[in-house]
């Protein structure tokens, strides 16, 4: 099995999807001949043809609303919005028509798009290169959100979202396209491919939409992250010297429920991370379920371990950036609590 | 030295106004209309630009004595003319019977096309039967040309048991696949680019199908109207934009969409798409330019943009009162007169036709209107009858996650 | 002092501001010569002339950017969006630039603009014109979010964010323009002129952003309301018979926390309400809040009453909404927990 | 019977596609250049359909021999052109050295505006300074023609404790009020429609000063160019819309943004709004459309399109690398040349200027710039030296909420 990083797995499930379903194709800024900013769609338009893989103009919300009209023709398009910080512009097309066209029509025309957009801090990006807007999609309901945080999953999850029959948007964290970043950034990236979840299959297969996977196992207390959180939650768990089990989600929504309670009901504590601003965050909506569904097994206060409410700094990405210290410390005082 | 100028006058801002407001004399005055038969027909081939004085112009087929005159003469088939002047008359009758039950209280809601119905109609015939419309909320016509029962229309709007929408959707916001009639939504615009794509898709296929979408001339100004002529200049898409300027977005008069700095037409130039201003009031103009811009689309030469130039003779919907912006009357006075009115007396001056068969008709569709609504009544109206509650939590998703189906049973239903 | 209901009150406010400060200035779809579809607006173009209430194209995207402008030159605008399910062609304009121009530019230029908005349901319109949004612009750092519950407060909160010097959207409940509505759907909604918060001062006066009130005393349970939902609230503690302490929020973005902390420790209890759909509502944000800060004096498991998960749907607008009895059933269990 | 035609092709989806590519033989044979002096002047109350053909043109003012002809000639004193040449000069070397200090490691990010200097450097010398422009950023010309100190532009791209910006924004994302420069957003062409937002301000104030508003071709796609146009249309504000068409957006050729189905400029048509193209790379022409732009706005006859029809010499910014999809030497064979060359030839025809000043200009702007650099680079280049932790949480609000307090103190800071 080769070794992948995640820009080279995802680039497999377009190329795998591609080549089985004439109904797939891919355009999004950039995408085509030149294969994209992060070189996601790289090769593409070579093999598969110029109107499979293309350019599309800088229009957010026509790039999505194409995609709803070809998915209402019967098509499923896999569109790239360029950084996640520029899906503004189509929020319209994809929380009022993406999101609703089955629900208003009863089925009679749906919206089987995928849309992919890197996410997250990671390239000293500041404000509009950095962002974490997925609460804002996870209140929608319609749509499923998906982040991966390993090239397998992401493999895996990104077919499997072709596949679905309801519009997918999947966050791809791009602090880990080329490694599996820990947040201890004075060190160096270590590749991917000294990484097991780098092993990804060639061919098709899929990771199930709504399903979480316990990537530490551990009683102290439960860690739910997703993207990048997972590697700096398993750092930090280490640096806090914590046992502590840790739930990478994958899907946000639906979000796998069932993995989560019986985590925290067995530890009885809970510290939930992400890089997204805090208030109104999925680590509300996390802290409000866990709290509801395991209120009688909690020991501490679920502590949340976030970027702060502010716009992300050029000069402060290291201070914004919930890294394994803070993390760990979190963990320390619930613990404590 | 040649320093820049200051001004020689304070800036001021301009915020148009239209010429009546309720109280005023009605005032068409700055209406220019060109003579029936003046617009020159150009070859479907031909470039955007060496058309683009037809943007700017109004093809016109029927003149003042009721005759079909000049190249866009459709030459239809007086069989072909009656199909159409039908569907407007079902339509007509209708929308009253439909406004009638929402005063009555049966429904939340409703939206008549008064004055407007040669656009829909007349499309309805120029384009095949399996070509997909996106359309606003004022296409009804569309569902009635291509045979989509009245009665689910109508239980559609009693969000009955029935209710093909299954009690989700606000009144008139219609969907049948099967009948080229995309869903409709109540944000305006999104169909537009929407359309783009499903055209863009035909394409990708190699099908023959091709997409003929609708936006208001108030609508024009939102994004989606941008986005969906720049897909469709830049892919070529075989779709028919269609801006139904029916000179009122609520209050707001067309000036307020940017409508007396240039037409909606226009717009098209700029993509370099070919565009069309048409009289929306005479459905063998409507007829002759969306056969034409459909002849362009089947072909691979890509997008057409038309200007339906009419009037909205009815009240925005039943929340409206038009009474409070402009004068009472004004729509008996629009210069372009009634769609219905004008195939009907050509039809007459053809010999084709009379009073008594227009009465007929009249009477028939009535009488049509009338049986489907008692059907759709005995299933029920508004809070009567009702789909299953369960349909609430059904297709938010393809198969409904826990989290939803726990909301369910926690409803209890 | 005159009994105003809320859109007089609104109407009121906005004429004072506009009689005081020859900056401020409204426009939006219909709200000139028409006075808007909801009326808020009507006799303000009359009076103080078409350039200072006048109607602006169907474009919110453009509204937004347009008060932007304005707000940068030094006006300060009020826009109205028709209905809150129409915001989403302005979010971005909204999130990436009114929220963030001052910290971006370090304070050299600012959006002080206001943004009205009619929301949630009431006038059986459906998906597209019942929608409760606020937490979609609460997880956005740089805006305020208020929701009035009554004309007193509609006015006084509504001058403060005219004057407030950031972008403030205000939502307004239209199940409350013309009474009290309590959520018992089948009696007639009683005007406002018989409760004693439609007494409302013609002048100027403000009801200060970020302050909560607690308009019902309890010891049982506490809470969490805002719009319409408070007068529910209060009718569900009646109908459980639960000695209630109900808080309205008033101002969702900041967040009055002493004011909810103070209750919840006192009854060690909480219910929090919205109409809005309830994964990743405001709610989570309140739940992880209060689970944050009153841990140890929560006795029973945080609830969330709320639309469901799915689009407002037009027939079953009473299932949907979160009413009285759903309330009180949620207040008993939480006595019960 | 006239029934709706079925295909006779099967349909097809166009993607447009540069001429070349890297490996290619560099071709712009389809790219039609209208000779300097060519075009009218019409008078400034001219209406837009008047002036339409202005959109498919080309302003041009210097010709093959440098010489300045034709109606559009501003007839600037040498004295203004040495400025403007100065501007261009400081502004290619700026962008030389910050290229470089990236390439160091010594900030993050950086974008040049190589080839296209004289748009924002001609445009500042035809505004007044107190015009407020809403620039992306490729205009930094504007901020150096003003005056802007080049330490401060060059602290913002440091990042460091002198940081105008104070650490948030990216680098080149300046902002400067007191010379009429809005602060550059990240998010493409939200600054087009703020524009007109601000003209309307100043218009409703009965202010004198105007808007200058621009947006990259590709950009163009976005919905806030059409609320900016609508807008402008609508309320006849007192702003320059400029449009410069630089043929690239990062890899996309101007044709993913429409440009092969008609001119950028000519999308003003379809509002109403007078529009103009102009070689970009002639210093002359862009003044004296700005000029006329400027003189209409100010006379209260409302917004002006420019299209500046220029080349992206320069890759996108720092992370980009043209030679993947553009030949490797584009740039050198556009066929309207350089534009410092072009008015340094222009000077040196008309007797103002010598080989020699130029390279004394070069000198001193290579010295001015190495000054400024080492100033700034004394405060400290990223990561050496930056504003105090504290400001990140500063200015999300103008007083900090208690929340965004509690979480400074969560990081003890
Ligand atoms: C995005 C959006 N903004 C505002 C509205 C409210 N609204 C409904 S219809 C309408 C006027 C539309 O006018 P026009 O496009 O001219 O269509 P017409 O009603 O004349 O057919 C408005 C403003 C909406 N439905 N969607
Ligand atoms: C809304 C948005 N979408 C996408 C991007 C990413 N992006 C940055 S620059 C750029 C190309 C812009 O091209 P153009 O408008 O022609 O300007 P130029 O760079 O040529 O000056 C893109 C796609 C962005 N910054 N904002
Ligand atoms: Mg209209
Ligand atoms: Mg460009």
């Amino acid at each position: 099995m080769p070794a992948m990083n995640m820009i080279q797995a995802l680039n497999s499930a377009m190329d795998v999807m591609m080549t089985r379903d004439p109904n797939v194709l891919v355009f999004g800024e950039d995408v085509g001949y030149f294969g994209g900013v992060f070189r996601a769609t790289e090769g593409l338009q070579k093999k598969h043809g110029l109107t499979r893989c293309f350019d599309a103009p800088i229009a957010e919300g026509g790039i999505v609303a194409a995609a709803i009209g070809m998915g209402a023709y019967g098509l499923r398009p896999v569109i790239e919005i360029q950084f996640a910080d520029y899906i503004y512009p189509g929020y319209d097309q994809i929380v009022s028509e993406a999101a609703r066209l089955r629900y208003r029509s009863a089925g009679d025309f749906t919206a089987p798009l995928t849309l992919r957009t890197p996410y997250g801090g990671g390239i000293f990006g500041g404000q509009t290169h950095s962002q974490s807007p997925e609460a804002l999609f996870t209140h929608v309901a319609g749509i499923k959100t998906v982040v991966p945080s390993n090239p397998y999953d992401a493999k895996g999850l990104l077919i499997a979202a072709i596949e679905d029959d309801d519009p997918v948007i999947i966050f791809e964290p791009k602090r880990l396209y080329n490694g599996p970043f820990d947040g201890w950034h004075e060190n160096p990236v270590s590749p991917w491919a000294k990484h097991p979840d780098s092993e990804v299959p060639e061919g098709h297969y899929t990771v199930p939409l709504g399903k979480a996977k316990v990537v530490r196992e551990g009683n102290d207390l439960t860690v739910l992250a997703y993207g990048t959180m997972v590697h700096v939650a398993q750092a930090a768990a280490v640096h806090a010297g914590v046992d502590a089990e840790v739930i990478d989600l994958r899907t946000l929504i639906p979000i796998d429920i069932e993995t989560v309670v019986a985590s925290v009901k067995k530890t009885g504590r809970c510290v939930i991370v992400h890089e997204a601003t805090r208030t109104s965050g999925f680590g509300a909506e996390l802290s409000a379920l866990v709290q509801e569904e395991c209120f009688y097994h909690l020991e501490a206060p679920i502590a949340r371990v976030t970027g702060w409410d502010t716009p992300y700094p050029h000069a402060f990405e290291w201070e914004y950036f919930p890294g394994p210290q803070r993390v760990a410390d979190a963990m320390k005082r619930v613990m404590e609590g | 030295m040649n320093a820049p100028l200051k001004n020689t006058v304070p800036l001021s801002l301009r915020v148009p106004e239209p010429r009546a407001r309720p109280g005023d004399p009605i005032d068409f005055s700055g209406l220019v209309v060109a003579p029936a038969g003046a617009a020159p027909r150009p070859d479907i081939n031909a470039s955007a630009y060496a058309v683009r004085d037809l943007a700017f112009t109004l093809v016109r087929v029927l003149d003042e004595a009721n005759v079909a005159v000049g190249p866009w003469n459709p030459k239809l088939s007086p069989a072909q003319m009656k199909r159409g002047l039908r569907t407007m008359v079902v339509t007509r009758a209708y929308d009253e019977r439909m406004y009638r039950m929402q005063r009555q209280g049966k429904t939340s809601f409703y939206m008549k096309c008064t004055g407007e119905e040669a656009v829909a109609s007349a499309q309805a015939l120029a384009l095949a039967e399996d070509d997909m419309c996106f359309p606003t909320y004022r296409q009804q016509a569309l569902l009635i040309a291509r045979g989509y029962p009245l009665v689910d229309m109508m239980n559609q709007i009693y969000s009955n048991a029935a209710d093909p929408c299954k009690g989700r959707q606000l009144p008139v916001m219609y969907t049948s696949k099967a009948h080229g009639f995309f869903s409709i939504s109540g944000n305006l615009g999104t169909q537009f680019s929407q359309a783009v794509g499903w055209a863009m898709a035909s394409a990708y296929k190699g099908d023959s199908r091709i997409a003929c979408a609708y936006i208001g001339e108030g609508s024009t100004a939102e994004g989606d109207f941008h986005s969906a002529l720049t897909f469709a200049s830049v892919y070529d898409a075989p779709v028919i934009l269609n801006v139904v300027n029916n000179q009122w977005a609520i209050s707001s008069f067309q000036g307020i969409a940017g409508g007396e700095e240039s037409t909606f037409a226009s717009r098209g130039i700029g993509y370099g798409i070919p565009a069309l201003r048409v009289d929306g009031n005479d459905f063998l103009a409507v007829y002759a330019v969306t056969q034409w811009a459909a002849d362009r689309a089947r072909a691979n030469l890509g997008p057409t943009l038309i200007e339906h130039f009419t009037y909205r003779a009815a009240p925005h919907s039943t929340s409206d009162d038009p009474g409070r912006y402009r004068p009472v009357n004004e729509a008996d006075a629009w210069p372009l007169g009634d769609p219905v009115e004008r195939l009907r007396d050509h039809l007459i001056a053809s010999g084709e036709w009379s009073d008594d068969d227009h009465k007929a008709l009249e009477k028939e569709a009535a009488d049509l209107v009338r049986a489907a609504g008692k059907e759709a009544e005995a299933i029920g109206t508004l809070g009567q009858s009702r789909p299953s509650v369960k349909e609430m939590f059904e297709d938010v998703y393809k198969e409904t996650p826990w989290h939803i189906r726990r909301q369910r049973q926690e409803l209890g239903v």
